[in-house]
């Protein structure tokens, strides 16, 4: 599987290590309650089909991405920077 | 119809004409006391313990393709007890009491294997660690050797001793560890259920759960919709689609598992060889094949393929650990999706809705268990308690934090398994 | 009072030759790597000009010439290796000019050498001198920069040259005997 | 037999080569089996179960018969496909599965047993006594399975990788992988051009043919040619593109130096990663057999086999050949033989209506019902207009049609389509993204076809890559259409093979539908119909025939089975090339590693570092004794250790304070400048990830340290959680671990160590307890921090790496003068242990901040991350194991690390466990044993006894759980 950083281009997936699900971006505020805290650590939308999910260009340029693929053909949509989609690029 | 040497001789003898099916292919009934979601390993074996241990035969397994074609299917067939945190230690030794006498439950050879599994282990550290799991297991009541150096040579006398990256420091001895054949497995189940009333319905894939006030009453097929009291989820691989039907959100990824198998060779391994620091485990089948694997790919995935770095990984592993297999040749590879729950274990438990329980997230251990976990589903299922050995397998232990099983200590939070 | 010694990150293992290529180290006086703080990166660019008359590098590139080159070498970041870094305004700066071992590979068959061992397509209609790529060298991570028509800079860390070496120079030897 | 005269092959360096001991004559272009075959031979192995004689079927890659062991001593090689093996000056080669020769096989035997081994058999059986199974049945099964044998040594044979890059990637140099190249190649494309023969040409060197006007080979010539001036071409041949993966990615394995005697340092295979834009699969197509009684004898070929044999390397297969076929195609095979001057037995044709002519007997409408000879072929037998003939034979060429070699196009889930025309499966177009097909591959099989199908489809990839093609003309060629009838089986008694090597016969196919395995999956598993080392290439189509009839379904909807990589075997060793020995991880050495290794330290391994355990000195016989010596020497005088393994973190920004606050469970912000504070990190999951100490440099510039263990994954956490939850953070980081060699200096006399080298002397005031700072290091700038894990008076000073040996080297030196020295990990843990100081193997994933005694330092001013989930009901109280430190007080004075806990009285079983032992150590400042472990309850029973169990070793300990301070509780010793 090959990947198109933001930054260095098209990788080899052996460049980067992968985290989960995008809702890692969502952390939910201290106080915010048991449910949304299991939600947001444990429970999951696994999709077969679209995912948005988290990789890291480990052995790159260490920039964490949101990648929009497809779990079932692994076909590869979208990769932004995690920082951009968070809204509060650098 | 009963196996037995004698069958096979008056077949041989009159042309093999007589020998039935292994299973009958009847029609869906309109309802059922109970259906089971899922053909695969653990579905099988939920119907037959239901059947067999409970007397329910008025029940269906339904499966949307071929019966033992996920998980069950494709594996590295390994069987083991060697597992040391509460919860996992009683279900697995269980589940080995029940792999050793199934030949003679089943009436079917699945040629289950008891030749011995070695985890290797790298420093000092390591050592601890597995002599804390080993020392678990005989508390268990299971069996565990801790091997020094020496004694790992004395048994794998192949590995490479001199020139490994991570040097061999010793390794703990599962006696009872082994393989099966894993088909035969799904077979053996299927036809047990089967000859006791169950039906099996292949390419009948489950499209809707019907509830009606917190309480299950049956499921929409792509043939037809069937009642039932009470519906079991066993579908490793595909948990979180078919629980989604039902309202549910699961603490579970799927991730692809690679596995390899080379050319038939003759005899040269005869453990299981686990070796820790490069994520490899190898056996060798009856056939001949070295059957072996390594970690997950790392990300999710439903594709039941792999790619080529971790392919690469595994082999490497195999070449610093075993270089004396290098000439082999790998004939085949595939994957497996995995259920990963956060803390590496499985969940055996009764939902929010009345009737409806999963059996689900078994990770990439889901084959040893097979007869553990439909022994104790069924009971679940039979009873509305837990079995024993499977007690901990809740649901809720996430938000509550109690009774984490993290065998691997990467985490009870997904992907660090 | 006696004075500390210093040892080269490749001391005694270099240089080797194989077929038509070389591996050399190289020992640039500093290697500083330059941050700049949110919202600066144009005033600490404007600065590196200034100062040290490059500005901070798009990624995958590398701006400067021998001797004093800005690298870039991940996400907000660049190598200052070459010159003693002068102070620029906006931007953290971290001594790594003892961290990485820099090795050179020079010679014809240096992009065959280096496609056994780094997943980036580096030839020449694709990585063109000022071409800098962070990736892998095996499975150590790495930087790499052309530096010219056949010559590569490539950075590992320090504690694994030993290995770096002994990855470039089996792949050396490996194309120089199957060049015959 | 060799035909004078016959053969495009060069027939010119003659070589000498061995099969099972004896000695016979070959060329260099040989492969082993055209070799044979010119000898005469005919019989090269035996089949998987019932050990039947084995010929070589085909002339390719697929061959599943002639599979024979190459090389010896390390170097011995099995399952060699002598098709594919090439002949050099010393081959050596032996048959495979036969004792005590091949032709002599007991196991033969199994054919006799036939009746009683049907498919499956084995399920229903050996399950009586329980104990015969492991005992008895199941290792006669292993020792008569399996093929060749490995050589049982270390291979030590070189290997390779590689990666390619390409815009087009053409699989296979047959007629429209050529003009497919060529036709890139002009267009300015980057081609690679991966063939698995030594040679170009594809079919067109196994056929008598005319292309452009020319001979086909002359034609290959010329493209050939002008290929090679192009430099945007790659050719790589003996490459077997073996896999596709996601994004246009393809493995590939070349034989490098398999085809010779000894390849320097050269590799013997490299594995490729090839990354093509577009690719394009002109594999070309595979012959099948049709099953009929006996049709496994050796003699009994391929039709093409037998053409390619004749007409490439001038090899006639037999004397008296027959031809077996249902296609127009396998006339050609009785023609060339005639041509050549080979006496062809028959042609023997299944369609009434074929049209065929020659000189030699044609009989339409017939079938072969049987066929004769011990271990080789001799007579057939046919059944033409209802009566049954023998003719004598010794070799007979089958055709049941061709295959598409679609094999890649299924490696991303796609399945291949029916297509009743040529009674095969084509590829699904877009099957795998990127890849297309063209020619036989396509089901496209004259010559005129292939061609214009190769430049057609590669102009579609080129135009889809905005490249302009140019027009290349279409050479006259072969455009004969390909005409079957589908014929799988001849109905009859007895067995008809269709998987040779594995023995699965058209009846095991009938039995397995009779038992109800009727899924194409079922059957497969069940009668191992095509698992063999040929995937059933031979075999599954055929197969799927039978099963369709069986079960009254169409061939269709009956479906294949899944395709999955490599398309043909690859050795574990290319694969796995450079990870033999070392190269598995890379290794990473201290700058003091070499005075250590000078020193006699044994060297461990920490992670992918390497570092001493201990410092022996003369007299020291084990390694005990040097590290109670070391022990003693840091709590009575002053040690030395390397502590720059640790994970060395530079982070800087205007929130860095902000940051740590929210990474560690304790406060930084309100750390002074010039200070050091220990810092405990959670995971989200509430879990405790590491933990270190932390310095503050500057105002908003600090250092990090974390363990050495988890030094990547806390980089990447923190990254992480800048990056994706609070990227509006001024925040850089970068590690230093590598920049800096740091050295522990610990002990009494440790501030008069460092006041031997650094530029200016410090003294307790200046440079407190928990104080850091900028240091001259003899005149290096370094940097120096009052920080302790052995618990005594301690420094770590730092300078750049280039320093480090030096440093280290005074360091001990001076050490030494003082009743020093240095130390090693050994004594480093039982100094932490002493100290109750945790390491990983305290904080081992499974443990909270609870556990381990740390809760009140988790602030409640402030978010950090796991500080929600740690509140979880079940991760605190006293059902949790938590951390205390043991002591023996009983008999037995020995404590082991993985015993665990019971209550004194309790057995030592599962339901009574109460904990477990993590960390032990003997302690020569106490005089005996320590442990820390975890205990339920543990902090409320200090004082207790319990007892220690561990199995494994045969302990069984009265232990005192105290707390997991040991030594100077009141840490006195720190400060001073």
């Amino acid at each position: 599987m090959r990947l198109t950083c933001p930054l260095c281009g098209e990788r080899d997936i052996r460049e980067f290590s992968y985290r989960g699900a995008a809702v890692a971006l969502d952390r939910p505020a201290p106080d915010a309650g048991e449910a949304a805290w299991d939600d947001y650590v444990h429970l999951r939308e696994n999709p077969a089909g679209e995912s948005r999910d988290l990789w890291h260009h480990e052995s790159g340029c260490s920039a964490w991405l949101v990648v929009t693929r497809n779990t079932v053909t692994h076909a590869v949509l979208k990769c932004e920077l995690a920082a951009d989609v968070k809204g509060a690029a650098r | 119809m009963h196996y037995s040497a004698f069958k096979i001789l008056t077949e041989g003898l009159s042309g093999n004409r007589g020998w039935k099916p292994h299973w009958r292919d009847p029609e869906p009934k309109s309802e059922y006391d109970a259906v089971i979601i899922g053909g695969g390993g653990h579905g099988l074996s939920t119907a037959y313990y239901l059947a067999k241990n409970h007397g329910m035969t008025n029940i269906a397994v339904l499966e949307k393709g071929y019966i033992g074609g996920g998980n069950v299917g494709r594996n590295t067939t390994i069987v083991r007890a060697n597992y040391f945190l509460p919860g996992n230690s009683e279900f697995y030794s269980h589940s080995l009491k029940l792999w050793e006498g199934l030949e003679q439950d089943l009436n079917y050879n699945v040629m289950h294997s008891q030749r011995g599994l070695i985890n290797l282990f790298h420093s000092d550290g390591q050592r601890d660690a597995f002599a804390r799991r080993g020392n678990a297991m005989i508390n268990q009541g299971d069996d565990a050797v801790l091997l020094d150096r020496d004694g790992v040579r004395r048994h794998l006398p192949y590995l490479d001793y001199e020139n490994i990256r991570f040097p061999i420091y010793g390794g703990l001895l599962h006696p009872r560890g082994g393989t099966a054949r894993h088909d035969a497995v799904a077979w053996g189940y299927a036809r047990g259920a089967d000859q006791r009333g169950v039906d099996l319905i292949q390419n009948c894939e489950v499209t809707g759960i019907d509830i009606e006030n917190g309480k299950v009453r049956g499921v929409q097929t792509t043939r037809g919709a069937i009642r039932a009291k009470k519906v079991g989820i066993v579908v490793a691989g595909r948990s979180g689609q078919v629980a989604a039907m039902a309202g549910m959100r699961l603490p579970i990824e799927s991730h692809v598992l690679q596995a390899f198998v080379t050319e038939g060779l003759k005899p040269c391994i005869d453990h299981v060889v686990s070796f820790g620091m490069g994520h490899f485990y190898i056996s060798q089948s009856d056939k001949g094949g070295l059957v072996f694997g390594g970690d997950l790919d790392f990300y999710a995935s439903y594709a039941q393929r792999g790619n080529l770095p971790m392919k690469e990984h595994v082999m490497e592993a195999a070449m610093t650990l075993m270089p004396m297999i290098g000439k082999a040749r790998v004939l085949r590879s595939w994957g497996g999706i995995m259920d990963m729950t956060p803390d590496g274990s499985p969940i055996i438990d009764k939902t929010d809705t009345d009737g409806l329980f999963i059996d689900c997230g078994w990770c990439y251990g889901g084959f040893k268990a097979v007869p553990g976990s439909g022994y104790s589903f069924a009971h679940l299922m039979a009873t509305g308690n837990h079995h024993e050995a499977a007690a901990r397998y809740r649901l809720d232990r996430f938000r509550t934090g109690r009774g984490l099983m993290d065998e691997e200590g990467t985490g009870s939070q997904h992907n660090l398994h | 009072m006696a004075k500390l010694i210093a040892k080269k990150p490749c001391e005694g293992l270099l240089p080797i030759a194989a077929g038509d290529c070389s591996l050399t180290e190289v020992t640039p006086e500093a290697i500083t790597s330059i941050a700049p703080a949110k919202g600066k990166e144009k005033s600490v660019s404007d600065a590196l000009k200034k100062a040290h008359g490059m500005v901070f590098p798009a990624p995958n590139r590398a701006t400067g010439k021998e001797g004093s080159r800005l690298i870039w070498t991940g996400r907000g970041q660049a190598f200052l290796v070459g010159p003693m870094p002068k102070a620029i305004a906006g931007a953290a700066m971290t001594d790594q000019s003892d961290a990485w071992a820099v090795l050179r590979l020079e010679g014809a068959t240096a992009e065959d050498v280096l496609a056994r061992l780094v997943p980036v397509d580096l030839r020449a209609a694709t990585f063109k001198r000022g071409h800098t790529a962070r990736t892998m060298l095996f499975h150590m991570s790495c930087s790499i920069t052309r530096i010219g028509a056949t010559a590569f800079d490539i950075m590992v860390f320090r504690s694994m040259a030993n290995t770096a070496v002994h990855e470039l120079s089996t792949a050396m030897k490996s194309v120089a005997a199957q060049a015959r | 037999m060799r035909i004078k005269g016959k053969g495009i092959a060069a027939l010119t360096n003659p070589v000498k080569f061995s099969f099972d001991g004896q000695s016979y004559s070959g060329f260099e272009s040989d492969t082993l089996a055209s070799a044979l075959l010119a000898n005469d031979v005919q019989l090269v192995g035996r089949s998987f179960k019932y050990h039947r004689p084995r010929g070589i079927l085909t002339a390719g890659s697929e061959e599943p018969n002639a599979l024979v062991t190459t090389g010896r001593g390390a170097a011995r090689t099995p399952n060699v496909r002598a098709t594919m093996q090439e002949v050099f000056d010393g081959l050596e080669a032996h048959s495979q599965n036969n004792w005590p020769s091949l032709r002599t096989d007991v196991m033969g035997v199994n054919d006799l047993l036939s009746p009683f081994l049907s498919a499956g058999f084995y399920y229903k059986t050996f399950m009586w006594p329980k104990s015969f199974w492991e005992k008895l049945y199941e290792p006669i099964i292993r020792h008569a399975a399996g093929l060749g044998a490995l050589s049982g040594q270390h291979d030590t044979g070189r290997y390779d990788k590689a990666y390619g890059f390409c815009d087009l990637l053409v699989i296979g140099a047959g007629p429209a992988g050529l003009i497919a190249a060529l036709t890139a190649g002009r267009a300015g494309a980057d081609v690679i051009l991966a063939d698995e023969n030594p040679w170009l040409g594809g079919r067109l060197r196994a056929e008598v043919e005319e292309v452009g006007g020319m001979s086909g080979t002359d034609w290959v010539a010329e493209v050939a040619a002008e290929l090679s001036t192009l430099p945007n071409v790659r050719i790589i041949t003996r490459t077997t593109v073996t896999g596709v993966y996601d994004q246009g990615t393809y493995g590939a394995l070349e034989r490098v130096g398999l085809h010779r005697a000894t390849s320097g340092d050269a590799p013997l295979e490299t594995f490729w990663r090839i990354v093509a834009k577009r690719a394009l699969l002109c594999s070309g197509a595979l012959e099948r057999p049709i099953a009929f009684r006996n049709n496994d004898r050796p003699g009994i070929m391929t039709a093409g086999a037998v053409r390619a044999y004749l007409n490439h390397w001038g090899v006639a297969t037999g004397q008296r050949v027959a031809v077996f076929c249902n296609n127009d195609d396998a006339h050609r095979t009785a023609r060339d033989l005639a041509e050549a001057g080979v006496e062809v037995a028959a042609l023997i044709d299944t369609r009434p209506d074929a049209q065929a002519s020659g000189d030699f007997p044609v009989f339409t409408g017939a079938e072969v019902v049987n066929t004769g000879g011990r271990l080789g072929l001799s007579q057939i037998t046919i059944r033409h207009q209802g009566a049954t003939q023998r003719i004598d034979a010794d070799c007979l060429a089958v055709s049941g049609g061709w295959n598409p070699s679609l094999h890649l196009t299924c490696h991303m889930n796609g399945r291949p389509t029916w297509n009743d025309s040529i009674a095969a499966f084509v590829p699904q177009p877009g099957a795998a993204p990127g890849l297309d097909a063209a020619g036989a591959a396509l089901g496209t099989f004259s010559t005129k076809g292939a061609l214009k199908s190769g430049f057609y489809r590669a102009k579609l990839a080129l135009d889809d890559l905005g490249l302009k093609v140019p027009e290349v003309p279409i050479p006259t060629s072969d455009d004969s259409a390909y005409v079957l009838t589908p014929h799988w089986t001849v109905p009859g008694k007895g067995r008809a093979w269709l998987d040779f090597q594995n023995d699965v016969t058209v009846k095991d196919v009938k039995l397995a539908a009779q038992e109800n395995f009727r899924s194409v999956e079922h059957m497969k598993r069940y009668t191992t119909q095509g698992m063999a080392t040929d995937q059933g290439k031979n075999s599954n189509v055929s197969a799927l025939a039978v099963l369709a009839d069986a079960t009254g379904r169409s061939i269709a909807e009956t479906g294949t089975t899944t395709f999955r990589p490599p398309y043909t075997p690859v050795s574990i060793a290319a694969m796995g090339a450079g990870a033999h020995g070392h190269g598995f991880a890379p290794e990473r050495f201290t700058t003091s590693h070499a005075v250590s290794v000078e020193r006699a330290a044994p060297m461990i391994e920490a992670g992918l570092w390497f570092r001493p355990s201990y410092f022996p000195r003369p007299g020291e016989t084990t390694w005990r004794q040097s590290c109670d010596r070391e022990v003693n020497m840091v709590r009575t005088a002053v040690g030395i250790c390397d502590v720059s393994t640790l994970g060395k973190i530079d982070i800087q920004g205007r929130n860095a304070a902000e940051f740590l606050d929210f990474v560690y469970i304790n406060t930084f912000s309100t750390l002074k400048e010039g200070r050091v504070r220990y810092g405990l990190m959670l995971r989200e999951d509430g879990h405790v990830m590491d933990d270190g100490t932390t310095a503050r440099l500057g105002q908003n510039h600090y250092v990090m340290t974390t363990t050495t263990a988890a030094a990547g994954a806390v980089m990447k956490h923190l990254e992480f959680v800048h990056q994706c939850l609070r990227p509006d953070w001024d925040l850089q980081m970068i590690s230093v671990t590598e920049q800096w060699a740091q050295f522990a200096v610990a002990g009494p006399r440790s501030r008069e160590v460092l006041n031997a080298v650094l530029d200016a002397p410090i003294d307790d005031q200046g440079f407190a307890f928990m104080a850091c700072g900028e240091v001259g290091v003899m005149g290096t700038r370094g940097r120096l921090f009052r920080i302790s894990f052995s618990g005594e008076h301690a420094y770590e000073v730092a300078v750049p790496a280039r320093y480090g040996d030096s440093l280290f080297r005074l360091l001990v030196t001076h050490a030494e003068a003082m009743g020093g020295g240095a130390y090693g990990m050994e004594a480093l843990n039982v100094l932490r242990i002493e100290k109750g100081h945790i390491t990983h193997a305290e904080i081992h994933g499974r443990t909270t901040a609870f556990d381990i005694g740390f809760a009140r330092m988790v602030s409640a001013k402030k978010d950090c991350i796991g500080q929600t989930m740690a509140a979880r009901p079940g991760l605190t109280g006293p059902e949790r194991e938590q951390l205390v430190g043991l002591r023996p007080v009983g008999v037995v004075k020995q404590l082991t690390a993985g015993a665990h806990l019971f209550n004194a009285d309790a057995e030592a079983v599962r339901v009574n466990d109460q904990g477990y032992v993590t960390s032990v150590g003997y302690s020569p400042t106490l005089g005996h044993f320590l442990g820390l472990g975890f205990l339920k309850n543990g902090r409320a029973r200090h004082g207790e006894t319990i007892r220690m169990v561990d199995h494994l070793r045969g302990l069984d300990v009265i232990c005192e759980v105290t707390d997991p301070v040991s030594v100077d509780p009141e840490g006195g010793r720190l400060r001073g």
